[in-house]
């Protein structure tokens, strides 16, 4: 979309041949207004253009690291960097899109300018709206229902819309939180596919994503972080190193079974 | 204390000053220009006079001076403005969003009192319609009979202060008076203020007798409907000041010989109204604009004696703190000769 | 223990078996309801209007209350009737009067609940004022109102605007405080600016309390024009409603003076009743309160 | 194509390495905030106070304005100070009326609102009369409750009860409609009979509409208070704020009315902030508005 | 809990042997005001005592049996009776839980205050209420946080909180509505197994359950009920005739594999 924004700006790449460094978490904790831990000693970096899955036991802190990097909640200790700045400061000058756990639709409008909300505040002409409004929700599979309000629609669909507005930004950090989780398996599938698609064709795209589901956690990404609850910790951090594209010759490969397994364990313990 | 009297001394004496240069003025033109038709060619002078109430029969004259076109000879373009039941004309012509006003005697000099510098010109009524009413049969004989008794009162009227005052009423039960009888209907023993030329006739048509005891008939004798206007407007317009008293004079003469036409003026402007209570009103008031020195002196006149007495009723009762001189209150001077 | 729960009847092809039932009655139900619905909105009213004006009737009746303490309905009625002129004229004038003052609350109330919103310090600074207009008697402050804005309509426009203008900022202000945290996070993330944010989202999400404001607001306007002619007079203009109530007032028209105070309810509900359509146009898109009728 | 994105410097080793950072930042600008939290509550109104009060004065005395017209802040303190025994009973013998009127709007407009929304043939046919009685001038039916009620501070109360009133039924009645329907098909689900639905969801769903109403309605509760002592009061020196705004205006001592009026605000804004009190506990465990406080 | 509900009464078996027949639909459509066909002519019998899940690709109109069931939508066309009567009757007489797609907490009210609920309508004293509130809250592992506000619980805790309340009630019918989809793995399967247990303890208990999640269907169920959307029609019933208890030991077994495979095949077309 923009050209300008701060995560997009030349490719200068890390020594290791990876993406720069865009998020950095040193030893960082929150906790909420009412005394709730939610994270302690909180340290990870995250490489811009990397897909990351967040995996962790109900009420780890997966969310509250998702708000953490949206600039959303403020931290109690340590420190957060994106790019060097303030996650505010960051968010101010880039795309980040979110797919919040609720699916957050305005109540008062209907499907299609829901999806193109983020684009209206950015001032996209209205041509250019509708018709990018159209593509995604075309991949949402959900074009027929264009004009329905949010009340009309079921818990799937709601979350479908939710995510098709965060795709219609074109973000270049993607935060999804539990995306396909009320979705059913095809749906799914095809969904992780079209999202693989989309984030393979800009390198520089860094998608961050929580998910229960370790199949999906394996199939979509770089790397995989698990999360211990009580307080949340970053328990391991997995780097998933196979090949892009995946597809479904990847979902029954030996590997594929031998990576759930893997990952399976570390969330056992 | 202290605060406030510096205050009133301060106004007091600067407008006191205009008074004199007023007065001086205006007498010197009134002896230049002998009758009221004044030489023209000047466009004529947009004046505003507000009343004290939605226009009725204690305003005959100035609507029948304005339907005749009175003022209009005396090249004046007068817009009477009727008041309401909480509209105060006085902050309205003191600010200068009007120029006359129709006020009570008493009410001009506690406006003194509070450095507003009005002057009244001319008198409506030489005698206060102002009343007591009571059902018919009550054994109240005399002021003092209120004791004991709910007396619906529109608060803050000195005539009011002046009966508690003189006839020690502590044991009356002062009541709001809204405009409305049905309380002092209902309660047999109540009393209520009343302008004896007007609320009678409304009971009376009801089938409710009562019996009325004029205020001025306790000593307290305040001219009513006082026209009056400020110390600016009648150094800046005497002479329009002459001309609109002498033309609404003689509106009022021409009431009293054309009372149906300008009942259906009323009526007009005031279409709520009934023509039996403006009749009954007419009739009734007659006595109190035409009577009295007004026989002798012409309708609007008034005395310093009467002023006087007044004055020192109001400091007695403590209304005004302190004496005023009541010639920078009223003047006859703006009235036309007879 | 249910180990040996072996359902088997139930089987594929069962889910394309029907069988022949009388579809036709949910149908009839439903025409019942639709009935219903017609007998909700006017039914209930009609039957309440009825006992409420029979009751009263019958009641004054009997206790020989006299016309001009406690009018009968009937005497009302006649009173309106003889002189229908006259109270239409009046209610043409406060008709005007508080619409007018209406629009003005409406207006400032939520364009200055909108000005509160966007700045927690103006709203601390400001909002006591608003307070101090909604508290101060209007009778202290009618002849300055007068002095500014002159006698008549202007006047009681103004004073109309006063009464009615508070609920409209309070209500307003309450909800556009209200909005959903996760919904203001959205906009943040998208770097809406505040004018955005209040427009696409505080706004529409503060509707209910809107219109709640709204109808609170449009009864009080009309309250506010009879005030304003108490206190500021009609100046050079038509008396309205505030009027024909002190005339008929003085002359014990008491029959009168109720016509005309009915007059004023009537012309309170049916700025009531107009709010009321509007607003469930307005909701009818979101709101669970508009929801259900 | 992203075919070969091959991270590895983040391993497992990763999540247990720290670094030393000064981790003091985060609890500096908390300590900033919570100075900033006072600044927040009491410059503003502080700074808007000073420059109200300095600019009114300021302005009046440029003009020259008399003080019988628009008395400056320095009349109106001394008006104040001159009469201040008087003054006190006026406001005292005020406050007890209005907070009774207010304490009845509160129990009959949020009792009524319960009735009204327990039944909506009930409330189809008795709401418009709600709206009577708001729109329905207090002067023309004053005597009417002179008469039922006896002159005084119950008749007044009644009157600061009649005017506080519509906005608490109007308000709450929104509140008790607006319930999620998620919510209401639990609680129909559980069987739950119209009085535990109304007192565990529909009340508790409608807090923040009654707050808004009572927002509004125990500023009007004073005005109401005010009104009452026009035009159903008892004068003598037991007269409340009415009163004493009566006598001022008929003695044309506009600064002692504006010493008057302005201590009804005062009562006002004291009974807002008692309520804006209240409502920010009753609230605080669940509403937006409050939240964010 | 109470001995009188309808759905308890006499162990009325049919001819067949299993539980008396619970609910019949028959030709049932439902269309939403708007116009939406969310189910057309959907035929099915539900016996006492089972426990069926509903596949379904996302809008295909789960949620709206299951709101159907519970009398809480109105029917458009067709029948559906339970136990002979129409839903709204039946469920006056009957213990029901229903665990929406949505958590539906009271935001005014702790978790504990929220789990009681139903309890408290029913008028259960205060002291039994704690009890049971308690024992379902460790079944959920949230007895932690008793006194915690809804809005300061993570999306997955929330909807533990609602599996919680609805199995206060101890309900003879239970309506699951998606539970499971946010929670992790681990939560997830000791959650299906305690409620499996709930679920045999009592012979004439019924549970309806939602999922996507085709190896939760075929571990929990004694039916597979897969739907088809546009219009919402039932496609397949099928029996999953493998014994109870199930353990780990069944989720590894072959038939298991057999069961997700013929499950996920069926929901293909
Ligand atoms: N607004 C809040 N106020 C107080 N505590 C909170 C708040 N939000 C979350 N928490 C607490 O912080 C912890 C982490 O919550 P978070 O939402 O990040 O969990 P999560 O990993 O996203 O869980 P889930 O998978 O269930 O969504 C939880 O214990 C939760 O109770
Ligand atoms: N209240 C409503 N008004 C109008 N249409 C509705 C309503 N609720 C659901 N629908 C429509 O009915 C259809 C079925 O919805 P339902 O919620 O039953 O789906 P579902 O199978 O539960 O889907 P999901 O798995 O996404 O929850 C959908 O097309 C939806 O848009
Ligand atoms: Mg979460
Ligand atoms: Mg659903």
């Amino acid at each position: 979309m923009s050209s300008q924004h701060a995560f997009a700006s030349e490719t200068q790449r890390e020594t290791t041949g990876k993406g720069r460094q865009l998020v950095a978490m040193k030893e960082l904790d929150k906790v909420y207004g009412n005394g709730t831990v939610a994270l302690s000693d909180v340290n990870m970096t995250i490489n811009e253009g990397e897909f990351i899955c967040f995996l962790g036991p109900s009420g780890c802190g997966k969310s509250t690291i998702f708000k953490l990097i949206a600039g959303l909640e403020e931290r109690t200790r340590g420190d957060i960097e994106i790019l060097g700045m303030s996650p505010k400061e960051a968010r101010k000058q880039s795309d980040i899109a979110f797919v919040f756990q609720d699916h957050t639709l305005l109540p008062w409008c209907s499907v299609i300018d829901n999806v193109m909300l983020p684009l209206k505040l950015r001032g996209v002409p209205k041509q250019e709206r509708l018709q990018e409004a159209e593509r995604v929700l075309a991949l949402v599979g959900l074009s027929d229902h264009r004009k329905s309000l949010p009340r009309h629609l079921s818990g799937g669909m709601k979350m479908r819309v939710s995510i098709a507005r965060a795709l219609a930004s074109r973000p270049k950090l993607l935060l999804m939180d539990e995306p396909f989780g009320a979705l059913d398996e095809i749906t799914r599938q095809s969904l992780q596919d079209e999202l693989l698609k989309i984030w393979q064709q800009d390198p520089s795209m860094t998608v961050l994503f929580v998910t229960h589901n370790t199949f999906e956690a394996v199939y979509l990404s770089t790397q995989i972080v698990a999360m211990t609850a009580r307080p949340g910790r970053v328990s391991a951090v997995l780097n998933v190193d196979e090949p892009f594209p995946r597809d479904d010759s990847f979902r029954t490969s030996a590997a594929f079974s031998q990576w759930v397994r893997t990952v399976s364990e570390h969330m056992q313990h | 204390g202290c605060g406030s009297s510096n205050g009133n001394n301060g106004n007091g004496s600067s407008e006191g000053n205009n008074t004199k240069e007023a007065s001086t003025a205006s007498t010197t033109e009134s002896t230049n220009t002998g009758t009221e038709p004044a030489a023209e060619a000047k466009d004529p002078l947009d004046v505003k006079i507000v009343l004290n109430w939605f226009a009725k029969h204690e305003h005959g004259g100035l609507y029948a001076a304005d339907m005749k076109g009175f003022y209009k000879d005396a090249n004046l373009n007068v817009t009477i403005e009727p008041g309401g039941p909480s509209v105060s004309s006085i902050q309205l012509v003191a600010s200068g969003k009007a120029d006359f006003g129709i006020a009570h005697a008493d009410q001009i000099l506690q406006a003194k009192q509070e450095g507003i510098p009005l002057v009244a010109i001319a008198t409506t009524f030489q005698i206060s319609p102002q009343a007591i009413m009571f059902h018919k049969g009550q054994p109240i004989k005399s002021f003092e009979d209120l004791n004991g008794r709910s007396v619906f009162i529109q608060q803050g009227q000195a005539y009011w202060e002046y009966l508690k005052h003189t006839y020690n009423l502590t044991e009356a039960k002062e009541l709001a008076y809204t405009g409305q009888h049905a309380n002092f209907i209902k309660e047999e023993a109540s009393a209520s203020q009343s302008f004896v030329s007007g609320e009678p006739y409304a009971l009376e048509a009801q089938g409710v007798e009562v019996e009325t005891m004029l205020v001025a008939d306790s000593g307290y004798k305040p001219y009513a409907a006082v026209i009056y206007t400020t110390e600016k407007f009648l150094k800046d317009h005497p002479q329009e000041a002459k001309d609109f008293v002498a033309a609404t004079v003689k509106g009022w003469n021409y009431y009293k010989d054309n009372v149906d036409e300008v009942h259906a003026k009323l009526l007009e402007v005031n279409p709520n109204m009934k023509k039996e209570e403006l009749e009954f009103g007419e009739v009734t008031q007659r006595d109190f604009v035409f009577g009295n020195d007004a026989a002798e002196h012409g309708v609007g006149y008034m005395t310093e004696e009467r002023w006087s007495t007044l004055m020192k009723q109001l400091v007695e009762i403590g209304l005004l703190k302190e004496e005023i001189d009541v010639n920078t209150v009223f003047t006859t001077d703006y009235l036309p000769q007879s | 223990m249910k180990n040996n729960v072996q359902p088997s009847a139930a089987g594929h092809a069962y889910a394309s078996s029907k069988s022949t039932t009388d579809s036709g009655k949910p149908v009839i139900a439903q025409r019942n309801s639709a009935f219903k619905g017609w007998g909700v909105k006017i039914l209930p009213p009609l039957i309440a209007f009825v006992v409420f004006i029979g009751g009263w009737e019958l009641i004054v009746k009997l206790l020989g209350t006299p016309a001009y303490i406690f009018p009968k309905p009937s005497d009302i009625v006649r009173a309106a009737a003889e002189n229908f002129n006259n109270l239409m004229v009046s209610v043409w004038t406060t008709i005007v009067e508080a619409v007018l003052g209406f629009l003005l609350s409406i207006v400032l109330g939520i364009g200055g609940a909108i000005l509160l919103a966007s700045n927690r310090y103006i709203e601390k600074a400001i909002y006591p004022y608003a307070v101090i207009l909604q508290t101060i008697p209007i009778v202290a402050i009618a002849p300055i109102i007068v002095i500014w804005f002159g006698a008549g309509t202007n006047a009681i426009v103004i004073i109309s605007f006063l009464i009615g203008f508070f609920p409209m900022l309070s209500n307003t202000l309450i909800g556009l405080h209200s909005t959903d945290t996760n919904m203001l996070n959205l906009f943040t993330l998208y770097n809406a600016s505040p004018l955005q944010t209040m427009w696409r989202l505080r706004i529409p999400a503060a509707l209910p309390y809107i219109v709640a404001g709204l109808k609170i607001s449009c009864t009080l306007a009309v309250v506010g024009a009879i005030v304003g002619e108490y206190v500021a007079g009609i100046g050079g203009g038509k008396g309205g409603l505030g009027y024909a109530i002190t005339i008929a007032a003085s002359q014990l028209q008491t029959a009168f003076l109720f016509a005309a105070g009915l007059s004023a309810s009537v012309l309170g509900i049916g700025l009531f009743l107009i709010v009321n359509y509007l607003s469930s146009l307005l909701l009818s898109s979101w709101h669970e309160s508009e929801m259900k009728k």
